[in-house]
């Protein structure tokens, strides 16, 4: 297929682009892959390696992701949001593997005509994600011992 | 009484690590329920305790219901709860 | 001074970044500018051209700002968020001049602990904004017309 | 009967263009308040009337409210509802 994909920016194949890598996050690529003229608002979302949590500090995290279900989950939130709000575009980047302090984890962009839209669809997105989709964190604490996440519930 | 079942079981991050292996098979009695297999899982894998109540599992990508009976060469991806995000 | 303001991302000096342009807005940059190992959570808006609005189609925008006090409510507006929500980080840039479709009108980006209070700053921010910060958009229509919009209320 | 009170005026945006400058000397009875000039205002300049009971008055930066008074030597900004964003 010799034709760029970023050349039909409305085409409705692209809307949604998903990947789970090893690799730092390019969340302007991840940005600039949802900026559509029928949109007047992106909102972008990214979750980074944060250092203090409570009394504890992390030294690095460490994600493992049961990546061909996380990929099908991911697009079937996707979808479900879509349903809900004229969401145009999706773009979500999962990184696995080591994270540092202050790296990104997750990246995701949506396009919408208007913004509270968008907002709403980013935020559902997050919360089920952390939900349903099959990744999961270890935190490295700096007193050395080590923790899977466990969500608060 | 029928031949027991075989599956193949998948497990990730803190139920892996318990196990001590992502992969293995395992049997079950005919038209066990998913909640019958995480029950059996526990039993034969103790360390695994801590994630009983919890323990997620899918087919297919689809995640079951403790109702969903378990078929003859299913493979059953088990774990805890995500915290992906 | 010729130490690099960059260098130190947690100095609360740095916490908020303000402008008005009427070059393109780097929206990497804004992003870049709120990243804090403090923060686990970045919310960027963007605020593009749209094509479509009901039944008219835009053929490009042209912003005007009384910059002097759009920066002094900017500025109001975002110490008002930080005394609501735990905001480490803000950078805002609005655009003038002329835009065509598809272009970047404004951008904000916030870094906050967790992404509840992010989303819900990013929120008010530009709803506020909307309100009260002195910046005009006249629509060019692509029937030639031109109009300077006035909110709905 | 004191002298009136001379102002400048600055005005943005479709104001602007009604007025067709956008900055100029404005006179006020002493003791005016933000009502009376924006009264005032339109009846001066009658092609900004479209804008009358929505026009926006700020002074160093600050809205002000219709009971504000307004001081000699005052730089007043006017303008429509904002739209930015």
């Amino acid at each position: 297929m010799p034709s760029n994909t970023n050349s039909s920016p409305e085409n409705g194949a692209n809307a949604i682009q998903l990947s789970i890598t090893e690799q730092p996050i390019d969340y302007n690529a991840l940005t600039e892959s949802v900026r559509s003229n029928l949109c007047g608002a992106v909102v972008l979302f990214l979750g980074t390696v944060r250092e203090v949590t409570g009394d504890k500090k992390t030294s690095s995290l460490e994600y493992e992701a049961y990546e061909e279900m996380a990929l099908i989950e991911l697009r079937r939130l996707i979808e479900t949001a879509m349903q809900k709000w004229p969401v145009k575009k999706v773009s979500i980047t999962h990184r696995v593997g080591y994270l540092d302090l202050g790296e990104i984890a997750i990246g995701i962009a949506i396009s919408t005509p208007h913004r509270k839209e968008g907002f709403e669809a980013a935020q559902y997105l997050m919360s089920q994600i952390k939900e349903t989709v099959p990744i999961w964190k270890k935190e490295n604490w700096t007193d050395g011992s080590t923790d899977w996440v466990h969500p608060e519930k | 009484m029928s031949d027991p079942i075989q599956i193949t079981v998948l497990c990730f991050a803190g139920l892996k690590e318990k196990i001590g292996t992502s992969k293995f098979s395992f049997s079950l009695p005919v038209n066990s329920s998913c909640a019958n297999f995480k029950q059996r899982l526990v039993t034969a894998h103790p360390e695994a305790k801590v994630y009983s109540s919890h323990l997620l599992v899918a087919r297919n990508g689809s995640y079951l219901n403790d109702s969903d009976i378990i078929n003859n060469q299913d493979e059953l991806a088990c774990f805890p709860p995500v915290s992906g995000g």
